[in-house]
C-alpha cells in the first residue's frame, strides 16, 4: 500500500502570471527518486503545501509527458494559494498525490470530445488538452470552450490562439472590455449553438453554479448522460477519504472523484446545491 | 496453556508498567460531590479505577486528540513523526471495540499514516469480564474471572512480553467456559436501517431535529467512532527568523453537525442544519455500512448522555425504524 | 504636548488621563478622559451572581479585587459566613491579584522611567536578567491567581458562598514551592527600587487603609483607619469622605474635610509594618532603610516591592492553611434574602468598596463603587503641584516628565475611577 | 487578496490603541512575557501607550484596537488609527462586540448617565458600540479577555504575513476536550453551544457557564437554546443571559427586535 501522506519536496523552476489572481508555477523535484516514482493520469489532483500556510488540492495542467516536470496554475483563494503565489524561482514547496480518479480514457476514446472550463477550471483539463496534442488520434473531434467573467478572467490566453491547430476553440467572456472582440454572453448560451453529435463526450470543470445549465444544454443534443462528466470541487483537507469534508451524499470526492459522470451523480441529492 | 494472575498481584503488575512506558488508564475524579471518569496518565497504581463508569471521552483521544500536530516543519522542510510508544490500560471492551473500529476507518481504504504510525506506538491492555472476540485489536486481554483472578490472553509479542516470565503470574488452571450470547441490537443493527434511514430524506423529522438541536457538535466529539477533523498550519510565534517559518500542521476535532463544515470562501456546501443532521444519521448508518462494513456506533450511550439538548439518536431511530413505509 | 489624537496621553498608566500644568495659578491638573461605562447601572435587575463577573471586567489589572470585593458585599447582605479554607484560598488569590498588578506597574509601567528605556520590553536587550526577573514576578501573581481563580485575569472560579471549583492540594504544594523560590527575586526587586533615586518630594498628608483590629490585612479589613484620629467602619465608607463630580471630567474626586488623602501600599505600610511577614520587614528595615511615614509619594514605588516580599510569604501561609483545611467545604451553602451589605478590600491601589441592595430573590435593587483611584486623585493634585512649587525652575519638557513620573509612582487606574 | 510580497525585509509596525475598557486584553499581550521579546525583535510597537514611551503617529502595519469608542476622543483616535493603518484588529469583546457596558442598550446607557453622575453632569460620549460601527475591521480577536494562546498564533500568522483564521466552533468543542461535566445539563445557562470558540473553555473548565464573551458562533442555533433558557430560567432571565455580550450583534437582533 502506498503511503498518500509521503510528502515529496518540489523546486519552484519558473513561474508565469496567467491574469491577476492565477499564476502558473512550474515544478521539479529535488529528490531523483521522487522525480522517477511520481506519475499521474490528467484529472487527478495533487495536494501542494507550503509549509506554514497549509495544504491545498490543485491540478497538474501539463501533460504527463512532460514529467518529472510539472505545472499548476494557482488562484489566490487563501493562505496556501497565496502563499503558493508568493513562491519564487528556487523556493520549495512539497507535493502528494496524485489522488483521486483520473479522466476515464478508454470512455472517451474515438469519439468526439468537447471541454468546457469555466475560468481557473480550465486548468485541470489543460493537462488533458495537451496529452491529446501529443496523441490526437485519441478522440476523433475536439472542441474546446474557456469562458469567464471578463477578459481579466481567462487564462493560458496565448495558448488558446495554437490550440485551434488541433481543436475547436471557442472563448467566451460574460462582460467584455474595450479591447474584446471575442464573444460575449453566457457559456451556456454559445453551448447552444455549437452542433454536438450524439455519440460525443463532454468534460466540464468550472464554478458549481455552471453545472446544471450546461447539463441541461448538452442533454439537448442527445448526449448520453454516461458521457458527461463533471470535474467536483469541495471543502478538502486529507484527500484520501477521512476527513469528511468532501462528502457529496454518498461519495467522496476526493476517492470517487473529483471527476463524476452525470449518471452517477444526477439523483446525489448534494451534487447540485 | 494460558496464565492468570491473582488480583492481588494485579498492582504490582501494573506498577511494572506505569513504571516502563508512560500509562494512561481509566481514573476517577473526585470533583466535590460529584464524581466522573476520564482516561489519565497513571501515575500510581491506586490512580486506576478497574471497574469505571462512562467516561466523557472515549479512550480514541490517545489515537485522535482534540488537537495535535500530525507533523511540525522547520526551515521549509517538514519534519518526520515522533511517536513514541505508551500504553493504554484497562480499556473496557465496549471501548476496546469503539478504538478497534477507529483502526479499521483510518486503515481502510485509503491509510492514514499519521493515525497508523501512532497506533503501531500505542500498546493496549483491555480489562473486562467478558471473553475477548475479533472485534477488538489489543495486546494483551486480561479476563476477569470470579472476583479474584484475571484470565491473561497476549495477542500480540508486546502482550506475551508482559507476561511470560511475569512472576505475577501463573498457570490458570480450569477457567470455565463463560457464554455469551450476543444479541444484536434491533435499532442500530435492524436489517433495513440502512435503506430506512435513506427514504428518510425529506422527512420532516430532521426539520423537528433542527429546531432543538445546537449543533454544538457534542454527539461527535464524544463519540468513539466519530473521526472528522479539520486541518490548518500553526506558527509559533517566533516570527519571521530569516523567513524562517516554525511550527506544526495542526488536526483538530471537527463535527459534520458545525455550521461551516462544508463551506468554503464562496461557498456552502451543507448550509441546511437538517442538512447536516441527516448527514450524520446517513454517514453512522448508511454509508459506513457500505464503506466500512460496520455501522458507525457502539452503543456506548455518550451522545445521548451529553447532549445537552437532549437528543436521543435511538429515539430517533426508532420513530424512523417505526415509520418504515415499506414494512 | 499635544501633537495628534494619537499621541496625547499620559504613556504607561492604565487609562486615560492628560496632564495640563497652569504655571499662572501653580496648578497641576490631571484630567480624566474615559468613556462612561455605567457598571452601576449594568448590574441593576440582575441577580446577584451576574455582580462579581460584570464588576470584575471595570478593571483588567485589578479585576480579582472587585471580584472578591463583590462576593464580599453579596455575603454580607444574605449574612454568609464562609470557613476557613475557603478564606484562605481567598486571601491567597487577592495576595495574588496585588503581586501581579504590583509587578506590572514597578517593571512595566514605573522602571522604564529610573532605567532610561522607552519601554520595559528594552530590558530584554539592555539589562537581560532584569528582564527574567520582571516576567518571572508577574508571572508568579498570574499563576497565583491562575491556579486558584481559573484565570490570571477576569477569574473565574470565585462565587458567592466559595468556589465554584478549587485545585487539588498537589497543584497548591506546587504552587508554594514556586512561591518560596521566588522570594530571593522578590527581594532584588526591592533592591532595585530602593536604589532608584527619587525626587525629594516631601508633603506631609492623611494615610487611609482598612484594618483589622488595628493591623495590616488585604481582605479581612473591618475598620478604617487614618493616621489622623479618624476612625471609621466599613458599613460606613461613605462618611470617611466625600466623592465629587467635575465638570469636564469623568472620574469623581475624593476628599477628607475638604484636602485629599492617599490609598494603597505607601499608604498601608505607613500606617502598620509591624504585622509585616519577617522577610517584608527586614526589605524594609535592612534593604530600603526608610523610616514610614516618608510623605513622599514616590516611595510608593519602593513600598509596593515591599508588598510583593509580604504577600508571597502571606500567601505561602494561606495556602498551607488550606491544604490543612481541604476537608472542609469549597461552597457553603446559603440562603438568598434581601438585604444591603459592603465588602471592602485593599486592592492594589487602595481601599475599594462595593455595596449591594437585594430584594428576596437575590436581585440587584442598588449598587455603588468606591475605587482606591477616586480616593487618591486629589492628592495626586496636590503633591503636583507641591512639584511645580518646588520644580518650577525646570525646562517645562523636564518639569512635564518629572510629574509624570508622580503620576506613575501613584499607579492610578483611571480605568477603575471611571466606572 | 491584500497581500502578495514574497520576502518580508522591513519590520513589522505594530500599534496598540486603547478605548474605553478595563485594559485587561492588552494585558495579554505583557502575558506573552519571554515572547514579548521575541516578537519585538522582528515588530516594532511602534504606539503602545499603555506599555511605551513610544507615540509614532504611523503609518502602522497592524493596529489593535482595545476597548469601546465611547469618548469624542476614542472615537477620533479610532478614525484617525483606521486611516494610518494597514489591518486593523479588534482586540478583545469591547472593541468586537462593544463589551459589557453594552449589556444596557443605547436607551439604557443614555437613560443611566444621570443616574450615576446626576442631573447637571453633561457629557459628549455617546453610547457604547463595537468598533465596526464605525469602521471597517480586517480581523477579530474577541474574548473578555483574549486568550493568550490565541493571540500567540495569531501574532505568529502575521509575522509571515498569513491571514489567521477565524475561530468557527463553538466552546462546547474545547469544553468536551478538557472533559467538563456539561453545566445546560445541570442546569445553568450556558452560552457555550452557540458563542465562538477560541477560549478553551476558559470558564466551564472551572465550573463557570460560558457568558458568550466571544461572541455569537456563525450559524449557531441561538433560537433553540433560547427556546431551551425561556422554559427553565423565564424570558426575561434568558434575555439578559443572551445580552451580556451579544447585544449589538445579529443573532441576538434577530432574537429581540426591539431596541433597547
Ligand atoms: C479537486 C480540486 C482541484 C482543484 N484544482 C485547482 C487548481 O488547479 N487551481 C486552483 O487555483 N485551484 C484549484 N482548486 C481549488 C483550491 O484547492 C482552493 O482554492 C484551495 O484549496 C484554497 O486553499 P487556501 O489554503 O488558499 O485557502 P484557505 O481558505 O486558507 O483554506 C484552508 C483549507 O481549506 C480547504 N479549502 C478551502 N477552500 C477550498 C476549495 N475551494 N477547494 C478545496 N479545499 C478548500 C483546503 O484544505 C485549504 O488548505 C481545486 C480544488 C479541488 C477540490
Ligand atoms: S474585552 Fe473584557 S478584558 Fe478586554 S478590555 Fe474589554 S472588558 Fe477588558
Ligand atoms: S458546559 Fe457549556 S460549553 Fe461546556 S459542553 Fe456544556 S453547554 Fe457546552
Ligand atoms: S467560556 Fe464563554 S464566557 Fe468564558 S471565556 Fe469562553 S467564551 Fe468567554
Amino acid at each position: 500500500m502506498t503511503n498518500e501522506n509521503n510528502y515529496k519536496k518540489i523546486k519552484v523552476i519558473s513561474v508565469r502570471g496567467l491574469n491577476p489572481r492565477v499564476r502558473a508555477i512550474r515544478f521539479g523535484f529535488v529528490e531523483k527518486q521522487d522525480a522517477k516514482d511520481f506519475t499521474f493520469a490528467p484529472g487527478s489532483f495533487i495536494m501542494v503545501a507550503v509549509p506554514g500556510f497549509g495544504e491545498s488540492p490543485l491540478t497538474v495542467t501539463t501533460s504527463p509527458s512532460q514529467l518529472p516536470e510539472f505545472e499548476i496554475a494557482v488562484r489566490t483563494n487563501g493562505n496556501n494559494t497565496m502563499a503558493l503565489n508568493r513562491l519564487d524561482v528556487g523556493d520549495t514547496a512539497y507535493v502528494r498525490g496524485p489522488l483521486g480518479n483520473a479522466i476515464d480514457l478508454q470512455a472517451v476514446y474515438g469519439r468526439e470530445l468537447i471541454l468546457i472550463g469555466g475560468g481557473i477550471g480550465l486548468a485541470p483539463l489543460r493537462s488533458f488538452i495537451h496529452f491529446l496534442s501529443e496523441n490526437p488520434q485519441t478522440v476523433s473531434k475536439l472542441t474546446i470552450i474557456h469562458g469567464a467573467k471578463t477578459p481579466q478572467d481567462l487564462i493560458f490566453k496565448d495558448e488558446l490562439a495554437k490550440w485551434k491547430k488541433f481543436a475547436d476553440v471557442h472563448v467566451v467572456v460574460d462582460i467584455g472590455d474595450e479591447d474584446w472582440d471575442g464573444e460575449t454572453g453566457n457559456i451556456v448560451k454559445s453551448l447552444d449553438k455549437i452542433t454536438i453529435g450524439k455519440k460525443a463526450s463532454v468534460i466540464v470543470c468550472g464554478p458549481p453554479a455552471m453545472y446544471l445549465p450546461i447539463v441541461k444544454s448538452i442533454q439537448k443534443k442527445d448526449v448520453a448522460k454516461e458521457q458527461i462528466s463533471l470535474m467536483f470541487e469541495r471543502k478538502l483537507h486529507c484527500g484520501i477519504g477521512k476527513c469528511q469534508h468532501c462528502t457529496c451524499g454518498g461519495k467522496y470526492v476526493c476517492l470517487d472523484g473529483p471527476t463524476f459522470k452525470y449518471s452517477e451523480i444526477e439523483n446525489n441529492w448534494e451534487a447540485f446545491v | 496453556m494460558s496464565l492468570s494472575i491473582n488480583k492481588k498481584d494485579f498492582g504490582h503488575f501494573l506498577l511494572g508498567i506505569i513504571e516502563s512506558w508512560p500509562t494512561y488508564g481509566p481514573m476517577e475524579d473526585e470533583d466535590g460531590a460529584k464524581s466522573r471518569f476520564r482516561f489519565a496518565r497513571l501515575r500510581t497504581v491506586k490512580d486506576y479505577a478497574l471497574h469505571y463508569g462512562p467516561t466523557i471521552i472515549p479512550p480514541k483521544k490517545y489515537l485522535f486528540p482534540a488537537r495535535e500536530d500530525v507533523f511540525r516543519f522547520e526551515k521549509g522542510e517538514i519534519l518526520p513523526p515522533t511517536n513514541k510508544d505508551f500504553v493504554v490500560f484497562g480499556v473496557n471492551k465496549r471501548d476496546g471495540e469503539g478504538l478497534f473500529y477507529l483502526d479499521q476507518i483510518y486503515r481502510y481504504p485509503v491509510e492514514d499514516t499519521f493515525y497508523t504510525d501512532r497506533r503501531k506506538h500505542m500498546k493496549l491492555v483491555i480489562v473486562d469480564s467478558l471473553p475477548p472476540s475479533n472485534n477488538v485489536d489489543c495486546d494483551l486481554y486480561l479476563q476477569i474471572v470470579g472476583d479474584k483472578k484475571f484470565a491473561a490472553f497476549p495477542f500480540t509479542d508486546f502482550g506475551e512480553s508482559l507476561i511470560s516470565g511475569n512472576k505475577d503470574f501463573g498457570h490458570a488452571g480450569e477457567i470455565g467456559e463463560i457464554s455469551v450470547r450476543h444479541m444484536p441490537d434491533e435499532v442500530i443493527h435492524h436489517p433495513r436501517l440502512a435503506e430506512i434511514i435513506e427514504d428518510s430524506r425529506e422527512s420532516k423529522i430532521w426539520d423537528k431535529l433542527s429546531e432543538i438541536c445546537f449543533n454544538c457538535g457534542i454527539c461527535s466529539y464524544t463519540c468513539p467512532l466519530c473521526y472528522c477533523y479539520n486541518e490548518g498550519d500553526r506558527i509559533d510565534l517566533r516570527g519571521n527568523v530569516e523567513n524562517d517559518v516554525k511550527g506544526g500542521r495542526e488536526r483538530t476535532w471537527d463535527s459534520c453537525m458545525l455550521p461551516d463544515f462544508a463551506a468554503i470562501s464562496f461557498k456552502d456546501f451543507r448550509p441546511k442544519h437538517r442538512d447536516r443532521i441527516y448527514n450524520w444519521y446517513y454517514h453512522k448508518f448508511v454509508r459506513m455500512p457500505r464503506e466500512q462494513g460496520f455501522v458507525g456506533c457502539v452503543d456506548c450511550g455518550r451522545c445521548i448522555t451529553y447532549c445537552p439538548a437532549r437528543i436521543n439518536y435511538r429515539k430517533v431511530l426508532e420513530s424512523l425504524i417505526k415509520n418504515d413505509k415499506r414494512k | 504636548m499635544q501633537e495628534s489624537v494619537l499621541n496625547h496621553y499620559i504613556c504607561k498608566i492604565e487609562g486615560h488621563g492628560d496632564l495640563k500644568l497652569n504655571y499662572k495659578s501653580g496648578k497641576a491638573t490631571l484630567n480624566i478622559d474615559e468613556g462612561e461605562r455605567l457598571f452601576e447601572q449594568l448590574v441593576l435587575g440582575r441577580p446577584y451572581d451576574d455582580a462579581p463577573f460584570i464588576t470584575a471586567r471595570i478593571c483588567g489589572v485589578c479585576p480579582t479585587a472587585h471580584v472578591l470585593v463583590a462576593i464580599q458585599a453579596i455575603e454580607d447582605a444574605f449574612g454568609v459566613t464562609v470557613n476557613e479554607r475557603i478564606m484562605s484560598l481567598r486571601r491567597a488569590l487577592q495576595a495574588g491579584q496585588i503581586i501581579q498588578s504590583h509587578a506590572l506597574h514597578l517593571f512595566f509601567l514605573a522602571a522604564p522611567d529610573y532605567l532610561d528605556v522607552v519601554n520595559a520590553i528594552e530590558l530584554h536587550h539592555t539589562r537581560p536578567e532584569l528582564y527574567k526577573t520582571a516576567v518571572a514576578m508577574k508571572k508568579l501573581g498570574d499563576k497565583l491567581v491562575e491556579v486558584i481563580g481559573g484565570r490570571a485575569i477576569h477569574p473565574v472560579a470565585p462565587a458567592v458562598g466559595g468556589f465554584l471549583s478549587v485545585p487539588g492540594n498537589d497543584v497548591l504544594k506546587e504552587m508554594i514551592g514556586e512561591l518560596r523560590a521566588a522570594i530571593p527575586m522578590a527581594l532584588a526587586t526591592v533592591e532595585l527600587f530602593a536604589s532608584f533615586e527619587y525626587p525629594n518630594l516631601k508633603r506631609k498628608t492623611e494615610y487611609l487603609a482598612t484594618q483589622q483590629d488595628g493591623k495590616l490585612t488585604y481582605l479581612d479589613g473591618n475598620s478604617i483607619v487614618s493616621n489622623s484620629k479618624f476612625r471609621g467602619t466599613i458599613e460606613n465608607y461613605g462618611y470617611a469622605f466625600t466623592e465629587e463630580v467635575r465638570s469636564g471630567s469623568n472620574s469623581k474626586y475624593g476628599t477628607r474635610d475638604g484636602h485629599g488623602f492617599m490609598v494603597g501600599a505607601l499608604a498601608r505600610l505607613s500606617l502598620d509594618q509591624e504585622s509585616l511577614h519577617p522577610k517584608a520587614l527586614y526589605a524594609l528595615r535592612s534593604i530600603w532603610g526608610q523610616k514610614l511615614p516618608s510623605y513622599n509619594s514616590f516611595h510608593n514605588n519602593v513600598a509596593q516591592a515591599i508588598e510583593i516580599v509580604h504577600l508571597i510569604e502571606e500567601s505561602i501561609a494561606q495556602l498551607e492553611s488550606a491544604i490543612a483545611n481541604s476537608k472542609e467545604l469549597a461552597r457553603v451553602p446559603f440562603t438568598v434574602r434581601e438585604g444591603c451589605g459592603v465588602g471592602a478590600i485593599e486592592a492594589p491601589r487602595g481601599t475599594l468598596y462595593h455595596s449591594v441592595k437585594t430584594d428576596k430573590n437575590g436581585i440587584i435593587t442598588d449598587y455603588d463603587i468606591v475605587t482606591p483611584t477616586v480616593q487618591s486623585l486629589v492628592n495626586l493634585e496636590e503633591d503636583a503641584d507641591e512639584m511645580m512649587k518646588k520644580y518650577g525652575k525646570l525646562p517645562e519638557k523636564e518639569l512635564y516628565r518629572q510629574i509624570e513620573m508622580l503620576i506613575r509612582a501613584y499607579d492610578p487606574c483611571i480605568t477603575c475611577s471611571v466606572h | 487578496m491584500k497581500s502578495s510580497e514574497t520576502k518580508i525585509t522591513k519590520k513589522m509596525q505594530i500599534a496598540i490603541f486603547d478605548m474605553t475598557d478595563c485594559e485587561g486584553c492588552e494585558l495579554e499581550f505583557i502575558n506573552l512575557r519571554e515572547k514579548l521579546a521575541t516578537l519585538a525583535d522582528q515588530a516594532d510597537f511602534a504606539n503602545w501607550r499603555l506599555a511605551s514611551d513610544n507615540s509614532n503617529p504611523g503609518p502602522f502595519d497592524v493596529t489593535f484596537v482595545e476597548g469601546t469608542p465611547i469618548t469624542e476622543e476614542d472615537i477620533a483616535i479610532l478614525k484617525q488609527a483606521r486611516s494610518v493603518s494597514r489591518f486593523i484588529v479588534s482586540l478583545g469583546s469591547c472593541a468586537d462586540l462593544g463589551g459589557v457596558q453594552s449589556l444596557v442598550g443605547s436607551k439604557g446607557w443614555k437613560k443611566g448617565v444621570p443616574l450615576v453622575y446626576g442631573e447637571k453632569y453633561k457629557t459628549t460620549s455617546k453610547a457604547p458600540k463595537p468598533l465596526s460601527y464605525y469602521i471597517n475591521v480586517d480581523y477579530r480577536l474577541p474574548g473578555c479577555p483574549i486568550n493568550g494562546n490565541e493571540l500567540e498564533a495569531f501574532l505568529g500568522a502575521l509575522l509571515v504575513r498569513k491571514h489567521p483564521a477565524e475561530k468557527r466552533f463553538p466552546v462546547c468543542l474545547e469544553c468536551k476536550a478538557r472533559e467538563n461535566v456539561c453545566l445546560l445539563l445541570e442546569g445553568q445557562p450556558c452560552l457555550g453551544p452557540v458563542t465562538k470558540g477560541g477560549c478553551e473553555a476558559a470558564c466551564p473548565s472551572r465550573g463557570l457557564r460560558c457568558w458568550g464573551c466571544f461572541g455569537a458562533l456563525r450559524g449557531g442555533n441561538q433560537k433553540a437554546l433560547k427556546k431551551m433558557l425561556d422554559i427553565k430560567h423565564g424570558k426575561d432571565r434568558t434575555e439578559q443571559v443572551f445580552g451580556a455580550f451579544m447585544t449589538h450583534q445579529d443573532e441576538f437582533k434577530e432574537m429581540y427586535p426591539k431596541e433597547k
